[in-house]
């Protein structure tokens, strides 16, 4: 889908490693992001992926290596500073603010990176342009109903939604999903597929997914990197990795899931 | 040798900071005597150990449960009192020592509510404020036993000495008590009666309270009537026998009469810790904001207690024989003739040391800390509780009551507070403000040290006492600064901020403290 | 064949989250019986309203002929049921000769249990200075289950034991499970179908916090449009 | 009309508070001239008590801003009120400036203290960050209270003989005193009001539910917390110079952990994080103290601890949290009781 778009590596890390005592989480890890792809990074529970999600976005300090941006270290850019750059992200398990409404959650997103946010005496109400693009998020993830609720009374599959709504309010460049299926009801999986084919094609979006459900990896996907204790097991389209003999014998093959057909 | 060169690189503020600390800190100590500087140090080291006994519960308090317990202050407060109380008028201990008894048997009936309310299937149906009413009503009898038990310090008619004054003469080497109070045999049973129906209720309220969050309740044994049975006839015998008991313990001396307040005041703290914590903190485990509130507010409550038993003045506890001796042989050359000539005082290159504040305290305080060490790393009890701090979930599906534990840790940690309280009371004096002083000490140590860890509380301990201690000595002595042609000397108030400086910059610099864990 | 548990109908929330809505499960004697299901259907959840670390707010749970729900967690433990949590839980500040010593209900029960102990697992003999915090995930993995086998435990609750593991530990880790269950009973949770089928003779399918279907594996294993409905691939 | 109905509780309030002097003088058979006239007399008394009631009010809206609002919990609030107490008196007794200088002065001390408080911000959190701000207020605490300062400070009995201006002498001039002080509360009210709504406030609000989520979102929240911290600062720095010019002296008392506690205490009673909350926690928390006071005598703040630690366990959102939790069922059952009364009205006749 995304032939005749130039080939630009949007994000890249080097040699990135980190290690929690004597455990080697992630072992020299590096991967290139091609722009307005979806590259996903599979691989079994414990294989390192989120570690290596949290160091991309310095949630996590590496121990070695380098996470680099359109060209620029963001290394240890401070959380903030990541956000204004353009990347956003979603966590395994959900990270909103519980107490407030879904409107509001999505508005302190929209409103983050604008320059309103020390207009100390004004009513928040009186900037539209938040107000409107967090209803227009709302709108797109499909939470319109529910956006006068507090997050915390939304059903696990809806808070998985508002956060992806979330990133996406500030509008960034690229999107880092860490499992955005997890825990989700079998029959609401296609629905945040087609959510995220959708931002991928309309907003001409990179995105970057971590998941284990290979179904969702294998369909939507431009680019997989199969990760296993901590490192690069294979990496290419869908076809060559389902194709690839060392992952299906050590992940995908005798002890794993079947891959569908699909 | 890689692994300290390692450390130092990867910490290098923090080593600057330390480093930076350590050279002020030498150059401050030029214009002073070898003989003051002993000295200081040693009454550094004493106001050490008891700031650790204060800090210590601190910190296995908060490592454990996440609760800052802000009454701690207080709780060494009220250790001291006690202390005081059981050294100076052993007569009102006794007194005490047959209600206290009949109350804590009714305590222990409450197993058996808990079976019976199970079986009754009330709990469900108490609600939220029906326990705590009973509880109330419970307390209330209590205090209605409690008026009538003949208690001979609380009779006005024989209220023409003041506290204080017991102290002064106990000081002077007499005991002389009031006669003992006389009550017709009726009033006293009724009296009785009613503290342990006080006891039995308060535990009604309490299982109830504790019911209420479960469907099926632990079997009883009728074992378990056999401690509540045996603390009455207890109790009772010691209301008999309550005058030569009192004779006897006055004929004991000094020595004695210490041993038994500071086992009295432990006990006792323990067992207003476990109290504590099973009755108001745990409904709160969930909130822990609110926690620190309450026990906030615990410790404001504690303080008017104790100023309306006891009033407000200081009160006098003069140290144990066994540390107070001037005469023949004193003061001592050695530690041996000390302890042999009970000497007050000891020779030491070149200064007058006392046995008690300088020495004994110390010694306790060492002790304690070894003690609580070889338990927390030795025994299975320790090793629930250093596997509870990281995962209280766990350890409860391997099987262990880990709110016994709980309970247990905090009547520890508070024990160890009172401790320091009736110690600290021969050597400070006892007064309603000494709990305040020592809870911003204490937090001072525990911060310093890294909130959570025990041996973080020592060395944290250790920093706040020898710097007070030094600030003092400067306060006399002065202190030769480079760009003043005066010396420079501290005013006492300046000791405290000192402290809290040092507070400040520690944690600026490491904020997890010295032995903190990351995160 | 008498069942060692059974949960009827249980229901399950956390604060507000209905987690569990309506769980059946029966766990025979003596035999291995699997959890299958998403990730986030409820498994994990079922093994801890089970063991009471979060009660279930309706239903029963029946071991070994009592009914054991409501009660505290320690005094559920106590009954004899092992858990390994799928976090493994290993404590940090403890050696691992503690993290076994910590799991004992008498004195002994290490000496004791010490031949099937390192039988099964030969490499924490090696280890058993070291701390928790040194071990790899497998060695605490193996450790997590050792800790549950210290007790005399009649029922072992065991929470995803193959996750994040190598596949020759894989392997290693289904011997010993199989081996385990030679004398104890065995309730598996296991992401992994091809392990789980290998391993277990009952099932019990969890989708959206309830119980959809249970029975033997082997025919499980001929029905291949369940397999995908509920546990495949999307 | 609509800003009438929408905010009638606030607005029915005020005029009670404006009309309340005159009610008192009312009531107790005094002749308004004569109120006016600042003579003694239960209205001038309320009006003193209700004065306490407002600064005390200031003070505890400055720290829910902190701890209810944006959630750092600070043990060395008290600072913030006595430095704008003790810069207040001493501006005007040492350098004998006026009122205008005076306040200007305040509101840079509290700015200065709001700055310093911040550069422990970003290393130390949570009880940590208690921990140390006790540090500093303690500092202070013991600071003004050395005999160093004797002088200047008055030691441990405090700032006396501050001169007030002739136009607000709390003890001639008390009801111009009362408007001034009630006007500055409203103000101050509002104002908070505003800041909650507006986008800094929104984001310190989220600060507090998750910060971690904010910063991922794009917010250096330290900013937002550095903004909440002067804006705390400031208004209890002015609420520390209203104290000044209203007590006859400045006790080193506002210095201490214990004034913290009483705000602590108050938002507590008036429900952590409404803001309205602070005011009614403030006179619900003085009136108590007053009436417990004047019948129990010594033991007054036992009761009060007590009834603090039932507020903790039985009431823990506090007088206004739960009115709002609740308001909807409540008012619901009642309208369910008038409708029964009515049908059995209706029945009789």
């Amino acid at each position: 889908m995304s032939d005749d778009v130039i080939m630009e590596i949007i994000l890249e890390s080097e040699q990135l490693r980190k290690e929690f005592g004597a455990l080697v989480a992630v072992n020299d890890v590096s991967i290139k992001i091609r722009r307005h792809t979806i590259h996903s990074i599979i691989g079994a529970n414990g294989a390192g992926k989120t570690t290596f999600f949290n160091l991309l976005t310095n949630n996590v300090e590496p121990t070695a290596g380098r996470v680099i941006f359109k060209g620029r270290d963001i290394t240890r850019l401070p959380l903030h500073r990541i956000a204004h750059l353009g990347i956003g992200r979603s966590f395994q398990i959900t990270n909103i603010f519980p107490n407030l409404t879904v409107l509001e959650n999505v508005r302190l997103a929209a409103q983050a990176l604008g320059k309103d946010n020390f207009r100390l005496l004004d009513h928040h109400r009186h900037f539209q342009r938040y107000e409107e693009r967090a209803w227009q998020v709302i709108r797109q993830v499909g939470l319109t109903e529910r956006a006068r609720m507090p997050a915390r009374t939304l059903p696990h599959g809806d808070q998985r939604k508002l956060e992806v709504g979330m990133i996406l309010a500030p509008d960034p460049e690229i999107l880092l999903l860490d499992e955005p299926t997890s825990g989700m009801a079998a029959e609401f999986v296609p629905e945040m597929i087609g959510l995220i084919r959708q931002i991928h094609r309309t907003g001409q979006k990179t995105i970057l997914l971590v998941e284990h459900n290979m179904g969702l990896v294998m369909s939507i996907s431009d680019y997989i990197t199969v990760m296993h204790q901590g490192q690069i097991l294979a990496e290419g389209t869908p076809e060559q990795i389902a194709a690839n003999q060392v992952v299906q014998s050590a992940y995908l093959g005798r002890l794993g899931w079947q891959v569908s057909e699909q | 040798m890689t692994g300290i060169t390692n450390l130092l690189r990867k910490n290098r503020t923090q080593s600057i900071t330390l480093a930076a600390l350590v050279v002020l800190f030498l150059l401050a100590l030029q214009g002073m005597e070898p003989s003051d500087w002993i000295i200081t140090v040693l009454r550094g080291l004493s106001v050490a150990a008891v700031t650790f006994l204060v800090a210590s519960g601190f910190s296995l308090i908060f490592g454990l449960m996440d609760v800052l317990n802000l009454a701690h202050g207080t709780l060494f407060m009220i250790g001291a009192y006690l202390g005081w109380t059981a050294y100076v008028r052993p007569d009102t201990l006794l007194d005490l020592a047959t209600p206290f008894a009949l109350f804590i048997a009714g305590l222990m009936l409450a197993p058996l509510w808990d079976a019976g309310l199970s079986r009754a299937r009330v709990a469900m149906r108490a609600g939220r404020v029906l326990p705590w009413l009973i509880l109330a009503l419970g307390l209330g009898v209590l205090a209605f036993g409690l008026v009538r038990y003949p208690i001979t310090a609380w009779d006005a008619s024989v209220y023409d000495k003041s506290p204080v004054v017991f102290g002064v003469q106990l000081d002077l080497g007499q005991t002389d008590l009031p006669a003992p109070l006389t009550a017709d045999r009726a009033q006293v049973i009724l009296a009785m009666m009613s503290v342990f129906a006080g006891g039995a209720l308060v535990a009604l309220g309490l299982a109830l309270n504790a019911a209420r969050q479960r469907l099926a309740a632990p079997r009883v044994t009728w074992r378990a009537l056999w401690l509540p049975l045996s603390l009455i006839v207890v109790g009772v015998l010691v209301y008999a026998l309550n005058d030569a008991l009192t004779a006897g313990v006055v004929a004991a001396g000094t020595t004695w009469r210490f041993c038994i307040a500071v086992i009295v005041a432990t006990l006792a703290g323990a067992g207003l810790g476990a109290l504590m914590e099973s009755t108001l903190i745990r409904p709160l485990y969930a909130r822990p904001i609110y926690q620190l509130m309450l026990t906030l507010g615990l410790g404001v409550i504690g303080r008017e207690v104790v100023i309306a038993l006891w009033g407000r003045t200081q009160m006098q506890m003069p140290k144990p024989a066994l540390f107070n001796a001037m005469g023949k042989g004193c003061p001592a050359e050695t530690l041996w003739d000390a302890l042999i000539n009970q000497c007050a005082t000891i020779n030491f290159m070149g200064t007058r040391i006392r046995t008690y504040n300088e020495i004994f305290i110390f010694v306790v305080g060492v002790i304690v800390l070894i003690v609580v060490w070889m338990l927390l790393q030795r025994t299975r009890i320790g090793m629930i509780i250093r596997a509870g701090v990281q995962d209280r979930a766990m350890v409860e599906a391997l099987g262990i009551n880990v709110r016994q534990v709980f309970t247990f840790v905090f009547a520890l940690g508070v024990g160890l507070a009172a401790l320091g309280g009736v110690l600290a009371g021969p050597s400070m004096g006892v007064s309603d403000d000494m709990g305040e002083s020592l809870l911003l000490a204490g937090l001072i140590a525990l911060a310093i040290g890294g909130l959570t860890s025990f041996p973080g509380a020592a060395a944290g301990s250790l920093l706040v006492g020898l710097l007070q201690q030094f600030i003092v000595k400067y306060g006399q002595i002065g202190i030769a600064l480079p760009f003043g042609a005066q010396p420079f000397k501290p005013t006492p108030p300046l000791v405290p901020a000192s402290t809290l400086l040092l507070m400040v910059i520690i944690l600026l610099v490491m904020p997890n403290g010295l032995f903190g864990r990351r995160e | 064949m008498s069942n060692l548990l059974e949960v009827r109908d249980v229901h399950t929330f956390i604060g507000q989250f209905h987690i569990l809505q309506g769980v059946t499960v029966t766990v025979p004697k003596g035999a291995i019986t699997t959890l299958l299901g998403r990730n986030g259907a409820g498994k994990t959840t079922t093994l801890k309203t089970i063991l009471g670390l979060t009660p279930p707010r309706t239903g029963q749970v029946i071991f070994d002929g009592r009914e054991i729900q409501g009660q505290r967690t320690f005094e559920i433990a106590a009954l004899g049921i092992g858990f390994v949590p799928d976090y493994r839980a290993i404590f940090r500040d403890l050696s691992v000769e503690e993290n076994l010593r910590i799991a004992e209900r008498k004195p002994g029960d290490l000496e004791r249990k010490a031949d099937l102990i390192f039988g099964l697992f030969p490499d924490l003999k090696r280890l058993i200075k070291l701390r928790g915090t040194q071990l790899s995930g497998g060695q605490q993995q193996m450790l997590a289950i050792a800790r549950a086998l210290v007790a005399d435990n009649k029922l072992l609750l065991i929470d995803e034991p193959t996750e994040g593991l190598a596949p020759v530990l894989i392997e290693q880790m289904m011997q010993a499970i199989l081996q385990l269950a030679a004398e104890t009973t065995v309730l598996l949770v296991e992401q992994n179908f091809h392990v789980a089928s290998q391993l277990a003779k009952h099932y019990v399918i969890i989708e959206e916090g309830r119980s959809v279907q249970s029975g033997v594996m082997a025919d499980l294993l001929k029905d291949t449009a369940t397999v995908r409905r509920y546990l495949g691939a999307a | 009309m609509k800003i009438l109905r929408d905010h009638s509780t606030f607005l029915a309030v005020v005029v009670f508070l404006i009309a309340f002097p005159f009610l008192m003088a009312l009531l107790d058979g005094q002749s308004i001239g004569a109120m006016l006239a600042g003579q003694s007399g239960n209205s001038k008394f309320y009006q003193g008590l209700l004065i306490e009631i407002f600064i005390l009010g200031i003070f505890a809206l400055s720290y829910d801003l902190l701890f209810g609002i944006t959630g750092l919990l600070s043990f060395g609030h008290a600072m913030f009120f006595a430095v704008g107490a003790y810069t207040a008196g001493l501006a005007l007794k040492s350098l004998k400036l006026p009122l205008p200088q005076t306040l200007g002065l305040v509101i840079l001390a509290g700015i200065a203290q709001a700055l310093l408080f911040s550069i422990v911000l970003p290393r130390v959190k949570g009880i940590t960050f208690a921990l140390v701000t006790l540090g500093f207020a303690s500092v202070f605490h013991i600071v003004i209270m050395s005999h160093e300062l004797n002088d200047l400070a008055g030691g441990d009995v405090g700032l006396q003989n501050i001169p007030k201006p002739d136009y607000l002498d709390p003890a001639a001039q008390r009801l111009t005193f009362y408007f001034v002080a009630l006007a500055f509360t409203i103000l101050v009210y509002l104002f908070y009001r505003r800041f909650v709504d507006s986008p800094t406030g929104r984001v310190c609000i989220a600060i507090r539910e998750n910060e971690h989520r904010a910063q991922m979102l794009g917010y250096n929240t330290f900013y937002f917390k550095l903004v909440a911290l002067i804006v705390s600062g400031i208004t209890a720095a002015l609420g520390g110079a209203l104290h000044a010019l209203y007590q006859p002296i400045v006790s080193p008392v506002t210095a201490s952990l214990a004034y913290t506690v009483n705000a602590l205490l108050i938002i507590l009673i008036g429900g952590v994080g409404t803001l309205s909350g602070a005011l009614v926690g403030a006179a619900v928390f003085r009136l108590l103290q007053f009436f417990l006071d004047k019948f129990f005598g010594e033991s007054s703040s036992f009761i009060l601890g007590v009834v603090y630690v039932a507020l903790v366990l039985f009431l823990p959102y506090g007088i206004i949290g739960t009115w709002r939790a609740h308001r909807l069922e409540w008012q619901a059952a009642w309208r369910a009781r008038f409708a029964r009364v009515a049908t059995m009205l209706n029945r009789k006749t």
